[in-house]
């Protein structure tokens, strides 16, 4: 299945791009799947995540065409 | 109802005056209107802030602050809601956001604005990151105005 | 600030534009604006109302309003505070009260213009006569909005 | 003494005037001068009083020069 991923902010620094297309084998939740992506690398306390533009909680399980988005609490306004 | 995500600098209260003209118009219903504008300062947590780079995420945002203010209408009854917002880069004294309500009592109009800069600062996917004397730095959520967003 | 008692239409906006423009100019120690417009409606108590007069008690409004504001500033730090307040024939539609706010952080701006608004519908020397269907009468406070000023 | 006298709004149209200056012999209180002056009268069940532009309780005492108003509750904004 398919995925897109996208990062925002201080998230996007780190990882060092804004977004990238995944092709996974199994269904994985967001958690799996953010930790599979930063095996590694030295990652944010509080990172939030949103799939086709809803806030999720970690245990949600991604599903082929999902847009899911990784990124630091906001600060608008 | 306007959501609006701005790219150029915009003067809020012109915003403001159009939006009320040219679609509210003179709508005799309408006794309260409450509005905030939020600014660049020039000092944050100390820090001399030169200039602040804003990010968001385009989609959900728009979708996040039509439902911050669908909230508002139904839970106040408001007539009409309008929030606007600047990305980009920005510098001090540059206007951020506005946030205006109309209704027909004063209660319902103020309730409604404060609900929906508090939400907005809560869910709203934008992300500030200020230049100061020091660099570069994303700016920390405020103690106490966390959302209640579950996190990785 | 600015207390001013207008005998003829203004225009809310304008009078704050201007007064931001004039006055405070682009001040970057100012995150915050907080304003409230109340405007006649065309309805209230479930009659429909034509127009409207507005009088005050010269000298004693100017004084109380002043106060108001002055305690708005002490009590949240706010950096300034601006009430204008019609008088005389209106009719529904028309601005009647604009009160705006500045501070650095948006809970004082909000709390200081909701604070003036209460404060000027309880003790500020002003009074409504509406002309309805049913001819002239003077408006009631509503219930819950009463003062707490001795009365004879 | 000389105690200069306004009303408003409703009062004023119960009293059909909106002031009148007044020499009084005696020191009277808010209430006391109110009472005198409308004799005779329909009045309103609340008014509020101010001397010198500051509301004061019935008791105040007038003094020489003061200017007192009577009032309904006000209804601005």
């Amino acid at each position: 299945m398919k995925i897109y991923v996208k990062y925002f902010a201080s998230v996007r620094d780190i990882m060092g791009k804004d977004s990238e297309d995944l092709k996974i084998e199994t269904s994985l939740s967001a958690n799996e799947l953010w930790k599979s992506l930063t095996v590694g690398k030295k990652t944010p306390i509080r990172v939030l995540v949103a799939v086709n533009h809803e806030y999720v909680d970690k245990n949600f399980k991604l599903k082929n065409g999902d847009e899911i988005a990784f990124f630091p609490p906001v600060t608008g306004g | 109802m306007k959501i609006e995500i701005m790219n150029e600098k915009f003067d809020p209260w012109q915003s403001l005056v159009d939006y009320k003209k040219n679609v509210l118009q003179n709508n005799p219903k309408i006794g309260a209107t409450s509005v905030f504008v939020g600014t660049v300062r020039d000092f944050n947590d100390d820090e001399e802030v030169q200039n602040m780079e804003l990010e968001h995420y385009p989609g959900m945002t728009e979708k996040y602050l039509e439902d911050i203010v669908n909230a508002a209408i139904k839970k106040y009854k408001i007539i009409d809601g309008l929030v606007i917002h600047r990305v980009g880069a920005l510098e001090p004294t540059d206007p951020i956001v506005i946030v205006a309500s109309w209704s027909e009592h004063r209660d319902n109009a103020f309730n409604a604005t404060r609900d929906i800069m508090e939400a907005l600062k809560a869910e709203a996917p934008f992300w500030k990151k200020e230049s100061t004397n020091n660099g570069f730095r994303w700016v920390e959520p405020t103690i106490g105005e966390e959302n209640n967003i579950d996190e990785i």
